[in-house]
């Protein structure tokens, strides 16, 4: 039960953040409006993961989390993953 | 449950006493040491506890193993006789089983409609299922299949009886108030009484017209479909030209019903252009006057005024599911004596009494919600399936109530 | 009978970690409410690839890229009111907590917008309009109503929240060293914006 | 035995407010637990009758005292109140609740204020089940399932239930948040991971399986009610929805949701054997492992319940090969309570002879899990009264006997009075020896083909109907003698000490009923292991 505290992060850190978040949202809607087929959604979701890394580890502060933060959101994904898989056994082979 | 010597019960059967077997094995093992232990090690013999030892990584290391090699033989055993259930032999025979609340509707290829599933003994069978409403499940324990029928998605069992008989189908899956009657029969019939069901099929369900022309043999020379034959096809006849010869001259007809009556009973009289004068005539003995008329409203078209048979219509299309004949209310109105009913809807949030006509009954049938008898649940299906002449047959059937 | 210090008993174990980890543990099942609807949307996709395109065709993206632009804006705002309540900037504090919600109102009122223009379109759950463009578009438009719908009811809820955080810190309840209510509500509202960064590029921009 | 009116002390009398206030507004995780407690039992008496009545309906062919829609209505409450009402909760919200924080030297759990909320959930919920049992529409009729289309088209209060439902597994993932947070936050000084009673470990499991699985059927809920009041139309399969993915949806849920109900009762047998044997619990690693893999296996396992469905044949392998990877750690917790007994010190008190039932009924429900897990023979069992005897087997014979272990070993803690033990053992035999006979019987003519759900049956399965009919009654005397003498051992029992069983786990080692603050104005220092009895004495009773 230790009680660490955060050091505040710098507002400039988060500004910085902010901006990439930004860049990254113009270039999901560029690249959407290439054809790539199949590519499309998994380019968006890729950038979309990334945004959401940083929106997680830093405006969430899960970088100064312990380690059991980091453990219970990799078991979430872990499942949501499973969740999502295993129901595409049946779905795709049907 | 019958025990029967066929495939996929056979397949299905294994799986169970392999793992009904090892189950009783394990689980007489478990008892009996627990037993012994408590017997052995009880307080009043033991007062003090004579180990106490914390576990051993040997032993858990045995009773991981051990019980992965034992159930992944169940896995692998009950796996490959699944597949079993799933691949049809070549030679199945194909039959539409339609679930909806809360009967079965069979349907053969030649279009033939039962309620129940006649078979032939030894040949494979597979049904595949539909559903018309909610989820139903084809279950026959004595062939050990089931399967779920999911609205708008085929499915399939197939199954194979060594023994005539009949046996039971189960709705297994839950679908509502008439869930656990809507049973019906698998009836396994001899090769011989298999096919004279399935002519007898044929006779019945065909138009009288139909079934002359075949006993006669009219089809032998003529076909039904416009191919030429030995005789010109009898394919749409009705209001059609035809260049005949006759005294030796050659004149365009229309062709009607006194045309074909002469046809039938003294063909040589008009010979059809490009046919040999071969037709044998049929006098009034081969074919009295009312199976003549029959075959020429056959031929002419006029078939559909061949009236569906109301009663029939009411079991097959499974309105008896839900409604009673003998008076008993359930889900539904009963049709005893509806036609003499005055019955109170519910119409546009309102409630009017009015006396049932063939006009009432119409909209009760094509659109069910949209008048709901006082005291019942929107639930009647639409029976926008049949055709008008099956709406006016059932209507007037059930007007006789 | 010991009758003091049975009141404030709860309070007595102060644990802002423990309230941030319940916080997170709360969110996941946020996701997994969420992950309901997701399993939904791939399914379809993976039924209806060509109908879930032009469906999204549909959507007006300039709609859906600004509210992604206000929606990380207001991320950002409420993750500086908590360095700003770490470093004591009360009205700092109070002013980004007003941003942020002033930039959820814009979110929604841009969503009625944008929805009011589609239902004039006749898409809506259950129209005749929709029925008529075949199950895949249906089902496209159904999970986005009810997707988009959930994602807005949750915007309300942060909102909401945020607002009353702020008045707790105006009453000076939620200060520099006792600030755990702002960090969850952040939290929350992170767990928003996380949604509709997902909900985006799957909905609005699928070709 | 004392006549004298009972004058509880400890948390009974000491609350900053008086009255019924001071429970119903109560944060103190010792009240919350009683209220459940409470609650729980009183549902789990009405969904007993529920049952007795379903039993009483079969008893012969074709309606016998009611008809087709009563029944349906019938057994969707018992199904909806067992499961939603008294199994899911039963344990860890009663049980967790009074025992977990004692357990592990804790003051309370983390969030007493979301705990009390989570009461209310749980009530709420609750008035709601019941209002749509008696509100217009007529009581639910879907099963417990709530498959659709038929749950989107039938008229009965489907959406008063489904919202009950939703609350309540509301009220399960806030127990859920609660356990995980206190676990990690709030152990004494000493407790550390090797040392957590077993029945903590469980209870970690469960809450992990409550936060992780819940939400799911959280928005399966909302989506029937948004189908049956907007047309939603996503599992409409005219309108691209797919029913099948309702399935997927529900089990997501309700599959891991067995491990909820079973894992805190495995908890409970494990704290009861090693005390009643006085040896420690046998591989005690092993045992929290398989408790955590239970948990996650669990998750994996969903669709076994849908063989039959119409789902590809590819799901079905991958899904009964994944079924048969979760026996294993059950196999592991069976072969190490047996082994616990080895050269122990066995005293057969009523908490113990629940607790060898359980093993018993539950490698029993257990094992014919696996004759549903293997593909081939669920085509067969499945959606017939087979399933229905393996679910009673494991949620009854399994939590049920847990239940009443946990009553019998902690209620004299927390009510410090001791009930008729002879009564006790009786009433024990008769629960189960009827238990078993009904759903013996039960699975025998499963096995012959009887499907689930029907009110009305064909003639060649009546003998074993009737069977189990008869067992019924017997398990019905059984348990009311059970609660009667409970009842009367909390009213009239003998006064009981600090630790009447012997156990080692820190709640004996407070008075009993325990003071409102458990360990008094010090927090403990654990010092030595859950199991370790050297030095520990029974005190008389
Ligand atoms: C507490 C609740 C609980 C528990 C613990 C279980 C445990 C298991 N269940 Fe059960 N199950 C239900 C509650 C539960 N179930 C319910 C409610 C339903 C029906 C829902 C409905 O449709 O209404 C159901 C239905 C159900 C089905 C679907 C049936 C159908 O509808 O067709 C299946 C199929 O695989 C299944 C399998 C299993 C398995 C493999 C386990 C395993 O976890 C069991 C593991 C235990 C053992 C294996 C026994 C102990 C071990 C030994 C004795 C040692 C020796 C063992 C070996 C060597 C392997 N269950
Ligand atoms: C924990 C869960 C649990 C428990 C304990 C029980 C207990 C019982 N259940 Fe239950 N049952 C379910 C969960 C449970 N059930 C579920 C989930 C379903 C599926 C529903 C569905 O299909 O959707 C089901 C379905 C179900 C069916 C199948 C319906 C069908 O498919 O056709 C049957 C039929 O016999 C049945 C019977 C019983 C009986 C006889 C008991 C007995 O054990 C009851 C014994 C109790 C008594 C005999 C009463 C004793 C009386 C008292 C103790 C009162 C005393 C009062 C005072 C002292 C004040 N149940
Ligand atoms: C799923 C059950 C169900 C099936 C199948 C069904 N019905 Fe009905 N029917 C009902 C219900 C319920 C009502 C009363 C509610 C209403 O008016 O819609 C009803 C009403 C009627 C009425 C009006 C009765 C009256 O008392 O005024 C007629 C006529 C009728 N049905 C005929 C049929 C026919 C013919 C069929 C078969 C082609 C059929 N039904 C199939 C459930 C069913
Ligand atoms: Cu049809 Cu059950
Ligand atoms: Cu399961």
């Amino acid at each position: 039960m230790t009680e660490h505290k955060h050091e505040p992060v710098p507002f400039r850190t988060f500004i910085l953040i902010w901006f990439a978040l930004l860049v990254l949202t113009v270039v999901t809607v560029a690249v959407s409006r290439v054809h790539l087929g199949a590519w499309n959604i998994w380019v968006a979701l890729t950038i979309a993961s990334i945004k959401s890394s940083l929106v997680v580890f830093i405006f969430m502060h899960l970088r100064q989390e312990s380690k059991l933060f980091k453990i219970g959101l990799l078991t979430l994904l872990i499942i949501v993953a499973i969740f999502i898989g295993l129901t595409f056994t049946d779905v795709l082979y049907r | 449950m019958n025990q029967l010597n066929n495939p996929t019960a056979q397949a299905v059967d294994n799986v169970l006493i392999y793992i009904f077997g090892f189950s009783l094995l394990l689980l007489l093992g478990i008892t009996v040491v627990t037993i012994y232990f408590v017997v052995k090690y009880r307080r009043s013999k033991c007062p003090e506890p004579t180990s106490q030892v914390e576990g051993s990584w040997l032993l858990e290391t045995i009773w991981t193993v051990l019980p992965i090699i034992i159930v992944m033989t169940m896995f692998w055993y009950g796996w490959s006789n699944y597949v079993g259930l799933r691949e049809i032999p070549a030679d199945a025979m194909e039959v539409k089983a339609t679930a909806r609340m809360w009967s079965w509707q069979f349907e053969y290829p030649d279009g033939r409609k039962e309620t129940k599933l006649y078979v032939p003994v030894n040949k494979p069978v597979k049904v595949l299922l539909y559903s018309t409403d909610v989820l139903h499940s084809f279950f026959v324990p004595a062939f050990r299949i089931k399967r779920d029928t999911v609205p708008n998605m085929e499915s399939y069992v197939w199954f194979q009886a060594p023994e005539t008989g009949s046996y039971d189908i189960f709705c297994a899956e839950y679908c509502g108030v008439g869930h656990a009657d809507m049973t019906t029969s698998v009836e396994v019939l001899s090769e011989e009484d298999y096919a004279q069901w399935a002519s007898s099929a044929t006779v019945s369900a065909d138009p009288r017209g139909l079934i002359v022309l075949n006993e006669q043999g009219c089809i032998g020379c003529h076909s039904l479909d416009g191919t030429e034959n030995i005789g010109p096809s009898l394919f749409e006849l009705a209001g059609n030209p035809r260049e005949i010869e006759k005294d030796g001259k050659t004149i365009e007809i229309i062709i009607d019903e006194a045309y074909l009556q002469r046809a039938i009973r003294d063909p040589d009289a008009e010979i059809t252009k490009g046919f040999d004068p071969m037709m044998p005539a049929y006098d009034e003995e081969a074919i009295n006057n009312e199976d003549l008329q029959a075959v020429v409203d056959y031929l002419l078209g006029k078939v559909a005024e061949e009236e569906p048979d109301g009663d029939r219509l009411m079991v097959e299309n499974g309105c008896i599911g839900c409604h009673s004949l003998d008076g008993s209310e359930s889900i539904a109105p009963t049709f005893k004596g509806i036609g003499q009913r005055e019955v109170t809807i519910e119409r546009d949030g309102q409630s009017v009494t009015i006396k049932v006509d063939a006009e009432y009954l119409r909209r009760a049938l094509l659109d069910p919600n949209a008048e709901i008898v006082k005291g019942f649940a929107p639930m009647m299906p639409a029976a926008d399936y049949l055709s008008a002449e099956e709406i006016d047959a059932i209507i007037k059937r059930l007007l006789q109530e | 009978m010991i009758i003091k210090g049975l009141l404030p008993m709860s309070i007595e174990h102060r644990d802002d970690t423990g309230a941030r980890f319940g916080m997170w543990l709360f969110l996941y099942t946020e996701v997994i409410l969420f992950s309901g609807l997701f399993i939904l949307y791939s399914v379809g996709l993976a039924k209806f690839p060509q109908q879930f395109a032009e469906a999204s065709h549909k959507l007006n993206i300039y709609f859906g890229t600004i509210n992604t632009l206000v929606l990380l804006t207001s991320s950002l705002t409420i993750a500086l009111a908590i360095t700003a309540i770490q470093k004591n900037k009360i009205k700092l504090t109070l002013n980004l907590c007003f941003v942020t919600i002033f930039l959820a109102i814009v979110f929604l009122i841009n969503k009625y917008f944008e929805w009011s223009a589609e239902i004039g379109h006749g898409i809506y759950p259950g129209s005749e309009h929709l029925a008529e463009m075949g199950p895949g578009i249906t089902a496209f438009f159904n999970l986005y109503y009810f997707t988009a719908g959930l994602h807005g009811f949750h915007i309300l809820i942060g909102g909401t929240l945020i607002a009353v955080v702020a008045t707790l810190i105006a009453k000076g309840k939620v200060t520099s060293d006792r600030y755990t209510l702002l960090e969850n509500s952040a939290l929350y509202w992170h767990l928003v914006d996380l949604v509709w960064i997902f909900l985006f590029p799957l909905y609005y921009l699928i070709l | 035995m004392t006549n004298e009116p009972l004058k509880y002390t400890g948390f009974y009398s000491e609350s900053p407010r008086p009255g019924i206030l001071g429970w119903l507004l109560s944060t103190d995780h010792k009240r919350i637990g009683i209220m459940y407690l409470v609650c729980i039992v009183t549902m789990f008496l009405v969904a007993m009758c529920l049952g007795l009545a379903l039993r009483l309906e079969l008893i012969a062919p074709g309606p016998t005292i009611m008809g087709p829609q009563t029944y349906n209505a019938t057994f969707t409450v018992h199904g909806i109140i067992m499961i939603f009402l008294f199994i899911i909760p039963s344990i860890p919200a009663a049980f967790g609740n009074l025992v977990l924080p004692i357990q592990i030297g804790a003051r309370d759990v983390s969030f007493p204020k979301l705990n009390l909320l989570s009461w209310y959930c749980y009530i709420i919920g609750g008035i709601l089940a019941v209002i749509s049992i008696f509100a217009g529409g007529g009581a639910p009729d879907t099963g417990w399932t709530f498959y659709v289309p038929f749950s989107t088209q039938t008229t009965t209060n489907v959406n008063l239930a489904v919202t009950g439902a939703l609350m309540l597994g509301f009220s399960s993932m806030l127990t859920g948040i609660n356990f995980v947070t206190t676990i990690h936050r709030l152990r004494a000084e000493g407790m550390g991971w090797g040392r957590l009673p077993m029945f903590v470990w469980t209870l970690y499991s469960t809450a992990w399986i409550q936060i992780l699985a819940t939400p799911m059927l959280g928005i399966t809920l909302i989506l029937i009610v948004l189908e049956r009041v907007f047309g939603a139309g996503l599992f409409d399969a005219a309108r691209g929805g797919d029913p099948i993915l309702y399935q997927h949806l529900f089990w997501i849920y309700s599959h891991p949701a067995v491990y909820i109900m079973i894992l805190p009762g495995m908890g409970v047998i494990s704290e009861i054997i090693p005390t009643f044997s006085r040896k420690p619990l046998f591989g005690y690693w092993a045992m929290a492992f398989s408790s955590l893999a239970i948990a996650f296996a669990g998750s994996l396992v969903w669709a076994h319940h849908m063989y039959a469905s119409g789902m590809s044949d590819f799901a079905i392998l991958v899904f009964s090969f994944l079924t048969f990877i979760v026996a294993i750690p059950s196999a592991i917790k069976v072969f190490n309570w047996v082994s616990t007994l080895y050269k122990g010190s066995i005293q057969l008190a009523p908490p113990m002879l629940h607790a060898l039932a359980f093993i018993f009924n539950f490698a029993i429900g257990g094992l014919g899990g696996l004759a549903l897990g293997a593909a081939a023979s669920d085509i067969h069992l499945h959606d017939t009264t087979f399933v229905v005897g393996h679910f009673h087997y494991t949620m009854f014979g399994g939590t049920g006997f847990a239940f009443f272990a946990a009553l019998h070993y902690w209620l004299p803690k927390f009510t410090g009075r001791m009930y008729n033990h002879k009564i006790a053992v009786i009433s024990w035999g008769l629960v189960f020896v009827g238990f078993n006979v009904t759903y013996m019987a039960m699975q025998a003519v499963g096995v012959q083909g009887m499907p689930r759900r029907y009110y009305d049956y064909l003639p060649e399965f009546m003998p074993l109907n009737v069977v189990s009919t008869v067992g019924s009654w017997v398990l019905a005397i059984g348990l009311v003698m059970m609660f009667v003498n409970l009842w009367n051992g909390i009213r009239r029992g003998h006064p009981v000490g600090k630790n009447p069983w012997g156990s080692a786990t820190l709640e004996w080692t407070i008075p009993s009923p325990p003071p409102m603050e458990n360990f008094g104005e010090e927090d403990p220092i654990v010092t030595k292991g859950p199991y370790d009895y050297k030095g520990v004495v029974a005190d008389e009773y």
